[in-house]
Formats: C-alpha cells, sequence, structure tokens
C-alpha cells in the first residue's frame, strides 16, 4: 500500500508534505473503496439480472427513502472531512511562520532569479537552509509564471502586480527542482530552477562564499556556467539551431542585421550592449524579447559571457 | 390569466411622471452631502424604485405571467451571486486567514 | 382571454408547430424575457467590474466622475424615459388598432432615442477633445490619479455598449414603422413590437442604474 | 398547455407506420434544403456532422500533441507550434465540439419529438443558430490561418494581450460562438415551457429532456458573462483599456473570475445532457422504470444551481484572498452530492432488471465507470492542500479527459447508438459496435490513467519539453492515444456503411417507451402525423405499448381545440 503511494508522489521532502499525502491518500482509498462498491454492484446486477428473454417482466420500484437518504448523507459526511482536512494543510501553507529566512523571487520570461536577505542573487538556482522555514516573497516582471516544488508541495502563482507568498521548511538535504506551473509562452516547459537544501552549516558558507564570484576561475570557463545558471541557455542553443533567440555559436565577429534595417558588427561592445539592453538592437527575424541582464549579472560574469561566446567560435 | 394587457393611458402617464420625478429626486439629493456609504445606498435604491418601475407597469409584468417575473429576477440573483463572491476575493485579498 | 379574436378576417401568422395565437405570443414574449436575461448578466459583467474598482479606488471614482456633465446625464435619462412612455403608448395604440397613432408613438420614440445618441455623441467628442481616451491613447492630466484611465475604460465600455443597444433599438423599431406601415401588425398580431418594447425598456432600465453610478457619484 | 383538462380530450390510438415512405429525410431535396432547412431534425443532423468534423480535428490535433510528447525533447514539432496545438486542441474541443455537441445535435433531434411537438418553438431562430456557430467556427478558423493562438484556451491575461499572435479573431470567435449557445438555450426553455403535448406533464418529461431544460438554463446564464469577458480581453487588446493589464493598473486575477463565472459552469454544460443520456439509456436497457424519477431531475438543477458558486477552484493558487479560496473548496463539494445522487439512483434502476448489453448500455455502463473515475478526481483536486500540489499537472489534464471524454463523450456515443435507428432508419452493426466501445474504453483508460500518475508525480501541464523521468508514463499515453484513434476509425467506418447497407430498422427496436419511439424510423416531416397525448411516464415499461401510442382523435378536432383553449 504504502509502496504504491510512494511511487504515486514526489519524495516527501518538506515539513507540510506528509500532512497533504495522507489527505490524498485518505481520498484516494475512500474513492477506490467507493468506486469499487459502485462498479462491483454493477457487475453483480450485470450478471444477475442478464435479460433473459424479450418478455422479461420488471418490478415497478420508483424509490426507497431509506436507501435514497443514505446515499446523500454519507457523501455529505465524506466531503466535510475531505473539506476541513484541506482546509488545515491550506491553513499551513498559507502562514509562513514569522522567523522564517527570506527570499526574493523574481520571475521573468523564462529564468527565476532569487536575491538573498545579504544582497546576493543567483538565477535558476537556489539555496536553502534545511530544518529551517524558507519563505519566497515573488513577484513577476511579464507573464504569470508559477512556483512549483513538487518535492515541497508547495506551487504559488506569481503575478506581475503585487506580491504573493510561499513558505516550506525542507527536511532533507539535496536537491528538487523548480517548475513554472503556470503557462507563460514559448519558453514556459525549460523555465525550471533547481532548489538546493544544505544543512545549516554548508548554507552559511554558501553563503560566505558561493555568492562571490571566483576570483580565479578564467573568463571563458566562468561565462560557460553563467549561460546556464543565468538561464540563456532557455532562449540561446549553443549548436546552430535556433530557439528563441539566435543560436550564439559561430557568431562573434559576423556581421547582424537589426530589425531596423542596420548592420552591426557583433564585437566585444554589441555582445555587451545584447546583455545589458537588448532592446535597442533586435536583430532581424527575432521578437524583441530578451530580458535585460543589466544588475542582475556582475562585471565579472559580463566579461565571462562575452569571453565565452567569444571562444565558442573558434571552435 | 390574461397576458394580453392593454394599459390605461393613465397608468403610463403616472408611471413616466413618477420616473421623471425620480429622476429629479435623484440629482437633487447630491445636492446635499450625505454621508458616504448613505449616498451611493440612496442613488441605488432611487434607481431600483425607477427600474421597478418602468418592469411592472411598462413592461407589463405587474400583469404577465408570475414566471417572466421570476426568470428576470433570476438573472439579478445570479449576478448579485457573480458580484458577492468575487468580492469575497477581492476585499480580502490581505486579510490572511481566520484561525482554524 | 384577451382580445386576440378580433384577429379574424386579418392575416394569420400562425406558424405550423403552434396550437393558436396565444400558444405563439406567450412562446414569443417568454422567449424575449429569457434573452433579456441574458442581456441583464452581459450588462452584469460590466458592473462587476464596475463595483470592484470602486471598491478599490473610491477616490479615484469621485475624482474622475467630476468630468462627466451631470445636466447632459439627466437630460438622457429623461429622453430615455420619454423614449419608453412613447413605445408604450405606441404598444397601446396598436393594442387598439389605432395604427396611425402607433406610428407615430414609433416615429417619437425613434426621435428621442437619435436625441439621446446625439447628446451622447457630444459628451464623447468633449472628452476626445480633452484627451480622455478608452485605453492607452488616454492623455488628459486633469485628473490626479494615476488610474484615471481605468475609470473612464469602464465609463466607455458601459456607455458604448450601451449606446450600441440603442442603435439597435433604433434599427428595430424603425423595422416596427415600417411593419406598422405595411400593416403588418395590428391588434391581433402585434408580438414584434411588444417584444421591441420590452427590448427597449430594458434598455432604458441600464440607463437608469448607469446614471446615478457613473455621473452622481459625491 | 396545462395538462390537467387532457382527460377531456377524445383520443385514439395510431400504430406507427413501419418503413414510412415519406420521412423527412426525403421530404425536400437538394443541398439548399438541408442547409436552410427549419425543420429541427436536420438542423440536429447539420450540427452532428459539424461537431464530428471539429471532434475529428481536435482529436487529430490531439494525436500530434501526444506523438509530440513520445520525447523529453523536441520530437517533431517546436516549442511554440505545440503551445499553438494544445490551444486550438483545447478550443476546438470546447466551443466548437462539446459544448454544442449533446445538446444542439442529440437535443434539437429529439427534445421536440419527446414532448410530441412538431418543432422548437423558434424554427428560424434554431437554424440562425447554427449558422451563427459555423460563422464562429470560419473566425476561429481565420485566427488559425492568421497567425494561431498559444494562450492556452483559458486566455489568461496579461499573457494574452501581449502575445504576438490573433488573439483577438479568436476571441470574437468564442463570443459568436456563445451567441449561437444561448439561442439555443432560449429555444430550449420555451418549447419545453410551452410546447408539451396534452398530457406530458412536468411529472412525465423524459429526464433528457429535464438535463437540457437544466443545461439551457445554466446557458442562459453563464453565456452572457463569457462574451462579455472576451470582449474586454479583445478591448484590452485593441485599446488597452487596463482593466485587466497589470501595467495599466489592472488585475489578472479579475480575468480569471470572469473566465471562470463562465466556464466552471461551462463544465456542467458539458455534462448534465450527458447524465440525461444515461437517464434514458439505463431505464431503456434495463427495461425497467427509472428508480428516483424526482431525485434524477431536480439533481440537475441542483448542479446547475451549485456549479454557479464554486468557480473560483481553479484558482487556489492564483493568488485570490485565501478566504475566497476557502469558501470555493467549500461549496465544490457540493456538487459532488447531486451527482452522487444521480449515480446511485442509475444503480438502483438496474437492481431486478432486465438488462441487455446492447452497444448504448455498454456506454452507459463504461460512463458510469470513467465519470465516477473523474468525478472522484474532482473531489481530489477540489481539496485545498491537495490542489496546491496538483494544480496545473497531469492530474488535472486526466481528471477532465475523464469527465469530458469519458463522461460527455461516451454518453454522446452511447447516445448515438441508442438513437442512431431512429435517425436514420438504419441499423449499425451490433457486433463491431460492441467491439468498438471495448476498444475505445481500454484505449481511454490506456491514455488517460497514466496521465494521473504522472500528475501526482509531479510533472506541469502545457509542457513542450519535460524531465526524462516521465518519458515512460507519456509513452505509454501517447501508444493508447492512437488506439483510441483506431476505435474512433472504425466506429466511422462501420455507421457510415450502415447508413448505405444496414438493415432497415424498426420504429421501436429497444422496446423504449418516451415518445420519440412512437413515431416511424425515421420520422415523419412533421415528427407525428396527430397530436399525441400522453397517458403514462416516459420509463412505465409494466403498461402495455399500446398505450403510450395515443393521439387526439382527428374526429374531434373542433372539440379538441375548444377543450385546449379553456386550458391555456
Ligand atoms: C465535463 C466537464 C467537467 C466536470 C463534470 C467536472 C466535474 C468536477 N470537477 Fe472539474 N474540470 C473540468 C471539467 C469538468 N469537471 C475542466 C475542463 C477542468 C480544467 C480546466 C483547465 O484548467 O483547463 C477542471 C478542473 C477542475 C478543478 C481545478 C483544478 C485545477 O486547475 O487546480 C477542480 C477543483 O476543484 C475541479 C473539480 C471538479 C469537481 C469537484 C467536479 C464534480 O462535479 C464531480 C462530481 C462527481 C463525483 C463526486 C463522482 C460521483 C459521485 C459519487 C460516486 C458519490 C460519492 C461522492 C462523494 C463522497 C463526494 N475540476
Ligand atoms: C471535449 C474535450 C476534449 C476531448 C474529447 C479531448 C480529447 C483528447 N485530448 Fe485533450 N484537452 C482538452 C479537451 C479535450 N481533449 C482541453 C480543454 C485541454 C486543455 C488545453 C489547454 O491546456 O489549454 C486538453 C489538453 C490535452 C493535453 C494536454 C496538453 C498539455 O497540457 O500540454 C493532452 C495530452 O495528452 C490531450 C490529449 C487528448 C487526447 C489524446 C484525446 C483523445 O481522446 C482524442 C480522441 C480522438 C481522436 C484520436 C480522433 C480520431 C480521429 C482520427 C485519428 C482520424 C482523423 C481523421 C480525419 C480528420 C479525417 N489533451
Ligand atoms: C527570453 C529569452 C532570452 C533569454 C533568457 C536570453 N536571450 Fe539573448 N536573445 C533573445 C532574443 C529573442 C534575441 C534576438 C533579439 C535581440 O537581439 O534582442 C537575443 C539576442 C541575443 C544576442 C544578440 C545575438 C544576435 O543575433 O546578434 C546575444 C549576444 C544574446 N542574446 C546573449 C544572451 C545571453 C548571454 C543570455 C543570458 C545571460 C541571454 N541572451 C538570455 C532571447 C533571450
Ligand atoms: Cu513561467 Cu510558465
Ligand atoms: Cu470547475
Amino acid at each position: 500500500m504504502n509502496r504504491i503511494f510512494e511511487y504515486l508522489l514526489p519524495p516527501q521532502r518538506s515539513t507540510v508534505a506528509s500532512e497533504v499525502d495522507s489527505l490524498f491518500t485518505f481520498i484516494n482509498v475512500t474513492g477506490f473503496i467507493l468506486f469499487m462498491g459502485i462498479m462491483i454492484t454493477i457487475l453483480i446486477f450485470v450478471i444477475k439480472y442478464r435479460r433473459k428473454s424479450e418478455d422479461d417482466v420488471t418490478p415497478v420500484i420508483t424509490h426507497n427513502s431509506i436507501l435514497e437518504v443514505t446515499w446523500t448523507v454519507i457523501p455529505i459526511i465524506l466531503i466535510l472531512i475531505v473539506f476541513s482536512w484541506g482546509f488545515r494543510g491550506f491553513l499551513t501553507l498559507s502562514t509562513p511562520p514569522s522567523n522564517a529566512y527570506e527570499i526574493n523571487v523574481t520571475a521573468a520570461a523564462w529564468f527565476w532569479e532569487f536575491r538573498y536577505p545579504d544582497g546576493g542573487t543567483t538565477m535558476n538556482e537556489v539555496y536553502v537552509p534545511v530544518d529551517r522555514p524558507v519563505k519566497f516573497i515573488m513577484r513577476s516582471d511579464d507573464y504569470l509564471h508559477s512556483m512549483y516544488i513538487p518535492d515541497f508541495r508547495v506551487k504559488m502563482d506569481v503575478l506581475p502586480n503585487r506580491y504573493t507568498t510561499a513558505w516550506f521548511e525542507a527536511t532533507d538535504t539535496g536537491q528538487s527542482l523548480l517548475f513554472c506551473a503556470e503557462y507563460c509562452g514559448t519558453g514556459h516547459s525549460d523555465m525550471l530552477a533547481t532548489v538546493h537544501v544544505l544543512s545549516g552549516n554548508d548554507f552559511e558558507e554558501w553563503l560566505e562564499t558561493g555568492l562571490e564570484v571566483d576570483e580565479d576561475m578564467p573568463l571563458a570557463e566562468l561565462g560557460e556556467q553563467t549561460f546556464t545558471s543565468a538561464g540563456c541557455n532557455a532562449c540561446h542553443t549553443l549548436d546552430g539551431t535556433d530557439r528563441i533567440g539566435p543560436s550564439l555559436a559561430g557568431l562573434f565577429g559576423t556581421d547582424r542585421e537589426l530589425d531596423d534595417g542596420s548592420v552591426v558588427e557583433a564585437d566585444e561592445d554589441y555582445l555587451r550592449r545584447s546583455l545589458l539592453d537588448p532592446q535597442a538592437e533586435v536583430t532581424a527575424g527575432y521578437p524583441a524579447n530578451m530580458p535585460s541582464y543589466a544588475g542582475r549579472l556582475n562585471e565579472r560574469q559580463i566579461d565571462g559571457l562575452i569571453a565565452f561566446i567569444k571562444e565558442l567560435q573558434d571552435e | 390569466m390574461s397576458t394580453h394587457h392593454i394599459s390605461t393611458l393613465s397608468t403610463l402617464l403616472s408611471v413616466a411622471g413618477a420616473l421623471l420625478a425620480l429622476t429629479f429626486l435623484t440629482v437633487a439629493v447630491t445636492w446635499f452631502n450625505i454621508p458616504e456609504p448613505f449616498n451611493v445606498i440612496v442613488a441605488i435604491a432611487i434607481a431600483i424604485v425607477k427600474a421597478a418601475a418602468v418592469a411592472m407597469f411598462f413592461m407589463n409584468l405587474y400583469w404577465d405571467d408570475r414566471f417572466n417575473t421570476i426568470v428576470f429576477l433570476l438573472s439579478i440573483l445570479f449576478l448579485v451571486i457573480f458580484v458577492g463572491i468575487t468580492l469575497l476575493d477581492t476585499l480580502f485579498r490581505d486579510a490572511g486567514l481566520p484561525v482554524y | 382571454m384577451g382580445n386576440h379574436s378580433v384577429a379574424t378576417g386579418k392575416k394569420s401568422h400562425l406558424q405550423h408547430h403552434f396550437v393558436d395565437e396565444d400558444q405563439q405570443f406567450e412562446s414569443s414574449k417568454f422567449g424575449m424575457w429569457i434573452f433579456l436575461v441574458t442581456e441583464v448578466l452581459m450588462f452584469g459583467g460590466l458592473f462587476v467590474a464596475y463595483i470592484i474598482y470602486r471598491s478599490w479606488h473610491p477616490d479615484l471614482f469621485y475624482m474622475a466622475a467630476q468630468e462627466l456633465d451631470v445636466a447632459l446625464g439627466a437630460t438622457n435619462t429623461v429622453v430615455l424615459i420619454g423614449s419608453s412612455l412613447t413605445i408604450a403608448l405606441a404598444i397601446r395604440a396598436i393594442q387598439l388598432d389605432k395604427i396611425k397613432a402607433g406610428i407615430n408613438y414609433l416615429v417619437a420614440t425613434i426621435g428621442l432615442a437619435a436625441t439621446f445618441m446625439i447628446i451622447k455623441y457630444f459628451e464623447y467628442m468633449d472628452k476626445f477633445g480633452k484627451g480622455i481616451y478608452p485605453g492607452s491613447a488616454y492623455s488628459y492630466d486633469g485628473i490626479g490619479h494615476d488610474m484615471a484611465v481605468n475609470f473612464f475604460s469602464i465609463y466607455y465600455m458601459m456607455t458604448g455598449l450601451h449606446g450600441i443597444h440603442v442603435v439597435i433599438g433604433i434599427g428595430l423599431i424603425g423595422w416596427m414603422t415600417i411593419k406598422a406601415k405595411k400593416g403588418l401588425i395590428h391588434s391581433g398580431y402585434y408580438t414584434p413590437v411588444e417584444n421591441t418594447g420590452l427590448f427597449w425598456h430594458l434598455v432604458d432600465i441600464i440607463w437608469i442604474f448607469l446614471f446615478p453610478l457613473l455621473y452622481l457619484i459625491d | 398547455m396545462a395538462d390537467n383538462k387532457a382527460q377531456t380530450l377524445k383520443i385514439r390510438e395510431f400504430p406507427v407506420e413501419e418503413n414510412p415512405e415519406h420521412t423527412y429525410l426525403n421530404a425536400e431535396k437538394g443541398i439548399w434544403s438541408w442547409l436552410f432547412t427549419v425543420d429541427h431534425k436536420r438542423i440536429g443532423l447539420l450540427y452532428l456532422f459539424s461537431i464530428t468534423l471539429f471532434f475529428f480535428v481536435g482529436g487529430l490535433l490531439a494525436l500530434l500533441l501526444r506523438t509530440e510528447l513520445l520525447t523529453p525533447a523536441q520530437s517533431i514539432i517546436d516549442a511554440d507550434t505545440y503551445n499553438q496545438i494544445f490551444t486550438l486542441h483545447g478550443a476546438i474541443m470546447i466551443f466548437l465540439f462539446i459544448i454544442p455537441s449533446i445538446p444542439a445535435a442529440l437535443g434539437n433531434f429529439f427534445l421536440p419529438m419527446m414532448i410530441g411537438a412538431k418543432d422548437v418553438a423558434f424554427p428560424r431562430l434554431n437554424l440562425a443558430s447554427w449558422w451563427i456557430y459555423i460563422f464562429g467556427a470560419l473566425f476561429a478558423l481565420y485566427s488559425i490561418i492568421t497567425g494561431a493562438v498559444d494562450t492556452g484556451w483559458t486566455f489568461y491575461t496579461p499573457y494574452s494581450t501581449q502575445t504576438g499572435t490573433s488573439v483577438v479573431s479568436m476571441t470574437f470567435a468564442v463570443f459568436i460562438l456563445g451567441f449561437s449557445s444561448i439561442l439555443t438555450g432560449i429555444n430550449f426553455i420555451v418549447t419545453l415551457h410551452k410546447l408539451r403535448s396534452p398530457g406530458l406533464s412536468w411529472s412525465r418529461m423524459p429526464l433528457f429532456l429535464w438535463s437540457l431544460y437544466a443545461t439551457a438554463i445554466i446557458q442562459i446564464l453563464a453565456t452572457p458573462i463569457l462574451a462579455i469577458t472576451v470582449l474586454l480581453l479583445a478591448m484590452e487588446r485593441i485599446l488597452g483599456i487596463g482593466i485587466f493589464d497589470p501595467t495599466m493598473g489592472g488585475d489578472p486575477v479579475l480575468y480569471q473570475h470572469f473566465f471562470w463565472f463562465y466556464s466552471h459552469p461551462a463544465v456542467y454544460i458539458m455534462i448534465v445532457p450527458a447524465f440525461g443520456i444515461i437517464s434514458e439509456l439505463i431505464s431503456t436497457f434495463s427495461r425497467k422504470t427509472i428508480f428516483g424519477y424526482w431525485a434524477i431531475a431536480l439533481s440537475s438543477l441542483a448542479i446547475a444551481f451549485i456549479g454557479f458558486l464554486v468557480w473560483g477552484h481553479h484558482m487556489f493558487v492564483s493568488g485570490q484572498s485565501e478566504l475566497s479560496s476557502v469558501v470555493f473548496s467549500f461549496l465544490t463539494f457540493f456538487v459532488g452530492v447531486p451527482t452522487g445522487i444521480k449515480i446511485f439512483n442509475w444503480v438502483a434502476t438496474m437492481y431486478k432488471g432486465s438488462i441487455d448489453l446492447k452497444t448504448p448500455m455498454l456506454y452507459a455502463l463504461s460512463f458510469l465507470f470513467l465519470f465516477t473515475i473523474g468525478g472522484l478526481t474532482g473531489i481530489m483536486i477540489g481539496a485545498l492542500s491537495v490542489n496546491v500540489h496538483l494544480h496545473d499537472t497531469y492530474y488535472i489534464v486526466a481528471h477532465f479527459h475523464y469527465v469530458m471524454m469519458g463522461g460527455t463523450v461516451i454518453a454522446l456515443l452511447g447516445g448515438l447508438h441508442y438513437w442512431w435507428p431512429k435517425m436514420t432508419g438504419r441499423m449499425y452493426n451490433e457486433l463491431w459496435g460492441r467491439i468498438t466501445c471495448g476498444i475505445i474504453f481500454v484505449s481511454f483508460n490506456m491514455t488517460f490513467l497514466p496521465q494521473f500518475i504522472m500528475g501526482s508525480q509531479g510533472m506541469p501541464r502545457r509542457y513542450f519539453n519535460y524531465v526524462d523521468q516521465f518519458q515512460g508514463l507519456h509513452q505509454f499515453s501517447t501508444i493508447g492515444s492512437y488506439i483510441l484513434g483506431l476505435g474512433f476509425m472504425i466506429m466511422l467506418v462501420y455507421l457510415v456503411w450502415s447508413l448505405f447497407y444496414g438493415p432497415k430498422a424498426s420504429s421501436n427496436p429497444w422496446k423504449a417507451r418516451s415518445l420519440e419511439w412512437m413515431a416511424s424510423s425515421p420520422p415523419a416531416h412533421h415528427n407525428f402525423e396527430y397530436t399525441p397525448v400522453i397517458l403514462h411516464g416516459p420509463y412505465d415499461h409494466h403498461q402495455p405499448i399500446r398505450e403510450f401510442h395515443m393521439g387526439v382523435a382527428k374526429e374531434a378536432d373542433e372539440q379538441t381545440t375548444e377543450a385546449e383553449r379553456e386550458t391555456t
């Protein structure tokens, strides 16, 4: 039995998960019993009262008060149970503890950005401590998105005009996936992020070091890392095929035709402008929906990306 | 029950007269500054009286099959449901949940 | 049993699937009432938007309503009430077989409806002149509220949809006038005018609510 | 027409003419006689043909979706195309197929016949509603050609106000289609109120008609809100009125209230007529009086009413106030009670019946199986905390396919087979009918059962790419959908075959008791050559069939009309 539900549900990795799962299990089990009851009754009737001849005579039974009251009252009792159970879980889900660690989340087509209380930001990766309530304060830059972490059983829409919040307390260290669950266009299904649950010490340590850029890492390598961590890969490939934006392979040094007809050479300055003010020069044939990375990436990461794109050239 | 009702001239004229008077009234009350919720209530109340007069005497609901009145009121009932429940969201967005 | 037997001698409009004229008349009128229900709900959607925005931004509604001309709104209310009266009189006249008078009343109704639209036209033009457009073309800055455009969006949607109904009403009443002139409606068969009347009164009722809600906010 | 004085009528028996020479099918000839017919039966068939067409188009799009989902990354189409296809699939299936399906096709055909009327109250309006429907469909087609829509069938703002595709023409299509639906609703309500034959009291109305009545009420109360919603949406795009647009101070969640205020009741527009069909099938093929007539009749109305109070259950995580989520969740469950009452009554009807597993009955039993699953999973996702996890996952996709495809479509197929001999005058091949029902039943479960599992495991919906872990289940589902498609192809073949080569059907092949079976197969131009008089209920299988062939005696015509006049 437990095996079935373990298969049906993602691993329980937050404090609310078991509460949600127990209701899930309860409805499944009662539903199954009800369902089987109905189906077996039908089966018995079909076999037992199969038509024997064309002139079968059937009794006239128009109603039966006891039966009818029963099958009205029992469902009412069941739904009241289910409602209050679901309500209780919802109450937990919607009242974050006041001591929660707060992370600001910005969703934009099509990446996630996480800002930590002490100023650092990460993209498409979020680091959270284990056994400590974490609260997301979320806002969208454009459309509706929805922050969904199956392992934690949390989901909340992210709106462009006001903050919404969600909270969880992870019970295990490790990684979990965060999906965008509200349809938001082309890149909707690529709008994923990874949740890294770290133990208390690791988390503190990560806060110290992780947010800082590794000064020693070669620029191009840093760029390669940023390419995925900043979500460029949601829109750009490196193999010459188009996605939402043009492929970055072999881009450097070529002449780019813009949608106003002018032509620019893709040099370092151009790449920089593409990152910081993408709307200013829109490449012909593509939508003007690349987000600006001004303020989202630090200088070294920008340099890294440029170096990385340049390097793609040589291969 | 006859649904081919022919209104008398005096009914029609007096209903129209009443409507005009109420129109004047609804404008006139705005000259006195009635405090916040009550001014809306007065305005809507007058509008409801006027609408009821039109429905009953111009649209003949008063003499008509009762079912037509029910049908008409049904539309208003469902409108109230729509407004009422939606307000349950829009007015209570930041309120949080009462404790269980 | 009403007066439907007066119809003898005049062209019958009974369709094959009805038993008698009464059944047909009742059915049409009932159908019209149901249609009016759908109209109420359609406008109702806009009223819902109105109520919600007003509950969110009462100050906005107060400020923006000052831009609307109460005198014109009140005049239009009177005009529409007048037109409701004339169409009721038209139906009465036709029920009494005073077709001539009926036609006159119908024409008067059209006149009043047209007056309504003309006044509305001037109101709109006045607003457009100030740059008060619905939606993003809005460019008026006499209202110190950054959501002023939303009020006017609702205003234009409500009065616009209502205006479209007035125009449709004019068309219908015009059609009835033609029918009456051709002698197609009379005491024995006046279903179409009756239904047109119902439609027209509903247009009036909606305005009865629009007027205080949009113009009389203080 | 009142029924109380029916006794004063002189009635006599009118035996049915078998193999009639003159039927509604050959009353007039030529394509124009079809396209501009005001005969409710022909309009019903026009609708039947149109919805079948759109079902196949929508189904074909579904197969494309399923094929794309064979692999986690791109298989055959790109992301934008995928998004357009699921939008079209949803929009076509909902607005062009399932909403008009049972009421406008089978309802149009049988509603007047079942009350002994010659037609619906407003035949020309009826024709207009079909033309409006076609016009709306053309509009939808136009928006597909000029850059399909990629918003999902829900058109959520602000995405729908900003995407580059032709949302405006699609919303106008929906507006027009809504209008068509309203006209059908008005027509049905008036017909049921005013055109019932002598003796056909409300308590003798077939349950199919009760369900159509409840449906029509929802149609006229909910559809206008859809109209205003899409109008506002279109204006948002054309003028930027800012009511739903957050950049102008509008509120996207308000849009969702507007949309679901229609679209939740709309799911009962889809399912309630199906309930009606099931009532007919179960009683006829158990050859037994329906159990709990009033319970079934009134529960349709109850569902219609409660259905208006629960729309917010689509918005539990949308950012609406928590208070309203709680209220909506509470009310949501109450739809389950009247629905359960229906199911239990149907099962009770079979008790001590004389059950014959003909094709329509097999569909009815499949319906009970599939819809109960769909409904109980509805209870699951109505529960607040569980919904937070399951919202916008494949669990939802599975839920609504179980209720719409497993409920409405299966019931429609049951009704189609049930009334096929009456509509066409031909019998289809019973064996193929049963085999196909089996294929569809099994492959339907293959397609959508895995989706419940995926959903609860956390697979979001509207996903073009997915994580590798789900590939096995997706592939299984895709294979199921291919077999499903095969099943429909087989059905198409044997039904079309029966039109030409099927044996002639008798007037009442199932020995049913409701009035449409007292007309010839196919029915005459005006349904009945006499005014039927109803003495018994539509499920009185214990009464001799002779007593169902009653009509106003011709000799007494003068008197009759007098008598009726008095009762009006
Ligand atoms: C025919 C269409 C149809 C029908 C009939 C239903 C029926 C129900 N639906 Fe469904 N639903 C849809 C079509 C339908 N739905 C669609 C299309 C969507 C998704 C739209 C989208 O987002 O694209 C949806 C989504 C949807 C959601 C939102 C999910 C989400 O997005 O998060 C919810 C949540 O409450 C829900 C609940 C229900 C319930 C409670 C019923 C009830 O009516 C079910 C009642 C039936 C039973 C309960 C079974 C029989 C009863 C018994 C055997 C008796 C015993 C019962 C008890 C003890 C309760 N539905
Ligand atoms: C009545 C409603 C209805 C019906 C019947 C169906 C039927 C089917 N649906 Fe659909 N579906 C919806 C309504 C419906 N759907 C809605 C509303 C959505 C949500 C859209 C959104 O998110 O906006 C959806 C979404 C949806 C998805 C989710 C997409 C996503 O979220 O990414 C999937 C995926 O599997 C799917 C699959 C199917 C399948 C396999 C069928 C099968 O049952 C189809 C069976 C039919 C056939 C297979 C046709 C058979 C015919 C042929 C094979 C021959 C063709 C020949 C000719 C044209 C001559 N549907
Ligand atoms: C939302 C999708 C999206 C994301 C995320 C995105 N881009 Fe873009 N990008 C585009 C589109 C669309 C264009 C083409 C239009 C334009 O030039 O603005 C583009 C253009 C570019 C160009 C100019 C290419 C040319 O054709 O000249 C560069 C360089 C670039 N992006 C780099 C990046 C990098 C680096 C990142 C990540 C830090 C990134 N982009 C993230 C969508 C995106
Ligand atoms: Cu962001 Cu979907
Ligand atoms: Cu719903």
